[in-house]
């Protein structure tokens, strides 16, 4: 056990913070889910891109810089730190380039990662159907192969970023005859494609958070995709794995809220006192994302001596979610009557993450899924 | 000794509930949301035609006499069917200001008998919130103005009353900042006499909120399990988990135990007990922690569904979160209680047999 | 709404106050899971019978003095305030008599009610086997006709009370080619009848709180049958719901717990200052325990303009459970480092309730069960 | 920066775990239980030869010089096994106040040979407890004595104390009232001195009990598990219906994210680091929590079995349940935590990057 950064992470370290004190926004950027707050997150990614920022642990040669996961969880840390922007190419940065790292071709690295990294390709994701959502295996979007083409057909749903994004990854039927998860396969689809619709979708908060993607005959080049034809679903699950895990939601993320909640608590000691529960709602706060960070690190500690994350992933995915609602919504017993005025200034933040709070214990594999699969993968009980 | 309700009293809420379920179906009611000032004359008329801005009026003035115990029945129906109207405000909590003055008051006679037809609006302003709600669309405000030895109330026309709109995250609530001046023409009680006034208004307007909450509890419910029995997922209908089932299921017992609290509190309202204030903030904690928990399992049944727009359950997720805290968040009301029971220099009459002592 | 006793209800409410002052043991009886603590809690309950208070709900030729619901909640009021004795023969007062009252023979209520009230006989339960706990129905204990008597063979479990009680009710299956509740019978059966064996079952505290049961071509008369042959399932449930629902565990109960956890936070109130959990966990139980006492006099108020008590038995069983757990678990932590200690005057009771509250979400059918029943019967969801 | 154990800390850990797994099976820890003094001398010679009583013992002293870190690994074998016997008291915690002596100070070349070879037993007396355990057995007591300017440390021997039993709910714990009298002869340090000493040993004392609380909460989970996968109900193993798998898969959470908290904790107690008594406090509450909820949800999944005295898992409830409150209860570090995040004066250091800063 070492708890010391080395000299260079401890480099690192100070070379992030001071470049993010010189370049990152002072004021806050439009929503994302917004045209014009796309363009400028997408113009800020760009922007930490050119210096090297945008995926520090690809390698070089790909956009990155080669960097471990101990410089991965610095840079987060710092990243949050500064109050920097969320990040909107997170589907393609993190669910789809470690995908494309194992499974795909030299030539679709060369040809997409460096323009993920550069945020020049923007990425959508295609999982969710109507009626493939936790059960996910029931997808019924259709990509038949003729020569050396798809035609897509079906329907998409809940796709994040579609509305602005030019490219999306995503699972497709590519054996009609096949069912659950057989025959599946995994396809990079240009969003310009002739025979898309993408229709926007509202989310709790009256913004456009995610949209339905309807394909009719849409063609797709059989080099856009992943891995063997009918191995979709083994190729995805990778990804999946990552977006439950570590790598979706870095702690420093719930750091910086647990702060900001003790920093609440401080300014409203007075009305708190009342209240017991909130002083040992703020104080779980603190412990929550903290433990959050500990597990993190141990996790890659374990990683860095060869171990692989397995169902653990779904442990993290519970308890990043529920520590962000329970964070939030103290946050919102703090704020008392005030916590409904979505102009006050105090309110505002706290307000919308509330919202957000709420998809957590819902997407990426809703907690319940997870429950079955921390029960049957890491304690062997019995599948229904 | 009959703790429940008399076949009258269930009847006039089933009407109230039909008529509802016509007039204010959900569609209807984002049609109102979008209007400028938020809000419906035409429902508002249809509403006080089927007598419930008259409920709780005292029949000298045209009312229907009735009182907090019929309200512990409406207020859920408002709750239910989320309501865009701060209804209870005029045809509730004004009613019951009003009728604390002396007989022949000018201000009962001018009032009680527009809150009947319908054809006032009264917003109430208390310090607990720091808003007042539907004041842009009020006739007459009924403000609080705390003092030395207790809490004045004064009657102040609009026109005396500049107003800044907060908006909010649930789109039915209009709220206001409200920015007047109390001066000898706007007082009706000076504070000794007003303070009585204000803390039974408190209760009062606690235990509407409690029976909104357990309206809106019951209809995330309804709305969830719907959605259950129908959506499959795996083959089968997600209702048919046992994950799915017990989210339900918790929320039908926190509901199930929530509404005879409120019918309690009501109850002791109504007789003026000494302890209906520990009653209403007990009704208020208990109903609004059944709503809380009602919208957090409503949603994560709906999956990703009950996080779009287009599907109603937001409507009433968002006002079970802002009632929540509206006229007095948990910290005041858990405040209260623990004054009560815990920190007050004798033990209370607590234990067996002290529940309608 | 009428929230006033009447005057007969008043007076009967001073009468047993008074009497309780005047008769009830003044020091703790032993536990009734010993040999003399169970005679004399049968003493005492033989005593309460003499003066009518045993089973007042009861018709008076069968030994109460037919009193309704809201004079049995006011008896159980005062009996709690009193700090009167648990009772010993509830299992032949509240879960085999409502059951005799509605399927038993005129004889079969002769001769075993007004025995019970005097506690002349009392009864073990026999319904859980080691392969039926929670799924009851796979009962496999036979009760084989021949000619007027019934041969018995196998085993219950978790039977309260069987160590000392003289007679057994439970279910038997009849028809050896039955399945699940088809085919069983409802008996009553002697235990010192020849080829029983009753081997005691040590608790959690160490006590012997409940026995197996052993059959061996036991011999039981036909007459001992309450209700039809084969349709011992539907007998038997009438009488679950009265386990779960209402009479089982009557409010005062719990408002007792309640109201010495305010106590004991009042006389703690310097150490339980430290920590805000503790204060609001105490509210709660008086919320608690005064919700479930108005919940009780909602559904006798319901119950006498008519009604029938259903499947709302599921969500009482589960707020008392899980109420009588957290009230003793706020106690185990507002007593602290103390509260192991099982000699410390304060501590005793507690510690006992808290053992003895863990198995309330498991007995009288597990809350998960309970939780299905709600789901299936109140809100209509489909069956696994 | 590497936050894990080296492979020979887990090869250690792990030799220590089989060699518990046969000399201290739930059988044979019945058998202890019923001895008059509740302690095997059998057993603590074998840990002693295993070198567990020699750990964090300086290696001048003859020791391993091993030390908070190992313990944090170790103290979860003591917990996983239910190990009837106050072992850390000698081995880890006296190890600790007689290191913290003086090189060359009589005590410590009396007494810490006597540990490694395991031919002592101390017994710790500090104020957070009202008890002191295995005191009976004791060779030396080191008892605490608060006095004004702050804790001084007394080396007591067994002669010079009177004892009352203090009989707990867990069988496997022997506790007793304690009556001394602090003199010149006994005292070692004092206030001055003894303060840090005791400060440390108290987050040390934290830190043991957290370990054990974890390693009960795995073996209650294992426990359950076990039993979910071969108990049949509804023709099929109870351990395939939802609601059971969501109750285990909740206490593998729980624990998952309290083992990484007891860990730091460690490294800031072996580092001296200025918040170790915050992170002590942080891994016992995280720790005892999940103890207890690994307990509910073991008993639930047991049903009427976990209920039972024959059962193994009331033998691993009743220890969760009572080391909960030991050396703390969870007011006592709750107070510690919110007394330094939310009460200091200045904002502590807190948030992204901060974690090992």
């Amino acid at each position: 056990m070492d708890l010391t950064y080395t000299p260079e992470q401890q480099a690192f370290r100070a070379e992030v913070r001071a470049w993010l004190a010189a370049h990152a926004p002072r004021t806050p950027l439009q929503s994302y889910d917004t045209r014009e707050g796309f363009e400028q997150h997408r113009a800020w990614e760009a922007e930490l891109a050119e210096h090297g920022y945008s995926a520090i642990t690809w390698p070089k040669e790909l956009g990155g810089r080669g960097a471990g996961l101990i410089d991965w969880l610095v840079f987060e840390e710092e990243y949050w730190a500064a109050d920097a922007p969320l990040r909107v190419n997170q589907n393609g940065l993190l669910l789809l380039a470690p995908t494309l790292m194992e499974f795909g071709t030299a030539e679709q690295k060369a040809r997409f990662l460096p323009r993920t990294a550069r945020c020049d390709d923007m990425w959508a994701q295609g999982w969710s159907e109507p009626n493939a959502g936790s059960d996910m295996a029931s997808i019924t979007s259709r990509a038949i192969r003729d020569g050396d083409h798809y035609v897509l057909n079906g329907q998409k749903t809940w796709s994040t970023r579609a509305l602005f994004a030019n490219w999306m990854f995503g699972l497709f039927r590519s054996d009609p005859e096949s069912s659950r998860h057989h025959g599946l396969s995994y396809l990079l689809v240009p969003l310009d494609a002739e025979g898309i619709t993408v229709r926007p979708i509202k989310a709790l908060n009256g913004k456009f958070a995610f949209a339905e993607v309807f394909f009719k005959d849409v063609h797709v080049s059989v080099e856009n995709r992943v891995g063997e034809e009918g191995q979709g679903w083994h190729v995805a699950m990778a990804t999946a794995g990552f977006e439950r895990g570590l790598l979706l939601r870095s702690p420093a993320r719930y750091q910086r809220t647990a702060k900001r909640l003790v920093e609440l608590y401080r300014r409203h000691r007075g009305e708190a006192a009342h209240d017991g529960t909130l002083r040992d709602a703020v104080l779980r706060a603190w412990m929550g994302a903290e433990a959050y960070t500990l597990s993190s690190y141990h996790t890659v500690a374990r990683l860095q001596h060869g171990a692989k994350i397995g169902a653990e992933s779904s442990t993290n995915k519970i308890f990043w979610s529920e520590l962000d609602l329970d964070m939030h919504e103290t946050a919102m017993h703090l704020l008392g009557a005030r916590a409904e005025l979505i102009d006050d200034p105090e309110v505002h933040e706290w307000l919308e993450g509330f919202l957000f709070a709420q998809a957590g214990p819902i997407y990426a594999g809703s907690n319940e899924i997870q429950r079955n699969i921390i029960a049957e993968r890491m304690l062997g009980l019995p599948k229904n | 000794m009959d703790f429940t309700f008399t076949e009258d009293q269930i009847a006039f809420r089933d009407a109230v509930s039909r008529f509802f379920m016509t007039e204010a179906a959900p569609e209807q009611l984002r049609e109102v949301w979008e209007t400028g000032a938020g809000r419906s004359a035409a429902l508002r008329k249809k509403i006080a035609e089927q007598g419930l801005t008259a409920l709780s009026v005292p029949e000298a003035e045209g009312g229907l006499g009735m009182g907090d115990i019929d309200w512990a029945l409406m207020t859920q129906e408002l709750g239910y069917y989320a309501i865009p109207d701060s209804l209870a405000d005029t045809a509730y909590l004004a009613p019951g200001l009003l009728a604390g003055l002396p007989a022949g008051h000018a201000l009962r006679a001018q009032w009680l008998p527009r809150v009947v037809d319908g054809s006032c609006r009264i917003a109430i302003g208390h310090p607990v919130n720091p808003w007042v709600a539907d004041a842009h669309l009020a006739d007459l405000l009924l403000m609080a103005h705390p003092v030395a030895d207790g809490c004045e109330l004064h009657a102040v026309p609009r026109a005396k009353v500049e107003l800044t709109v907060l908006p909010s995250i649930d789109a039915s609530r209009r709220l206001f900042e409200v920015r007047w001046h109390p001066d000898t023409e706007t007082r009706v009680l000076d504070g000794v006499a007003g303070a009585p006034q204000w803390a039974a208004t408190l209760d009062r307007a606690a235990l509407n909120v409690g029976g909104q909450a357990i309206g809106l509890a019951q209809r995330m419910l309804d709305l969830a399990t719907d959605y259950a029995a129908q959506r499959k997922q795996f083959g089968k209908p997600i209702g048919s988990f046992q994950a799915i089932k017990h989210h339900l299921a918790d929320v039908v017992t926190e509901i199930e135990f929530a509404r005879p609290v409120l019918y309690r509190a009501a109850a002791a309202l109504a007789a003026g007990e000494p302890d209906a204030s520990v009653r209403a903030s007990h009704a208020k904690l208990a109903c609004a922690a059944a709503a809380w928990t009602a919208a957090r399992k409503a949603i994560q049944v709906h999956g990703a569904m009950g996080y779009t727009w287009e599907v109603d359950l937001q409507m009433f997720m968002k006002r079970a979160w802002v009632l929540d805290a509206a006229w007095g968040d948990r910290a005041f009301h858990r405040a209260r209680l623990g004054a009560a029971l815990l920190d007050a220099e004798t033990l209370p009459s607590i234990g067996p047999g002290t529940t309608f002592a």
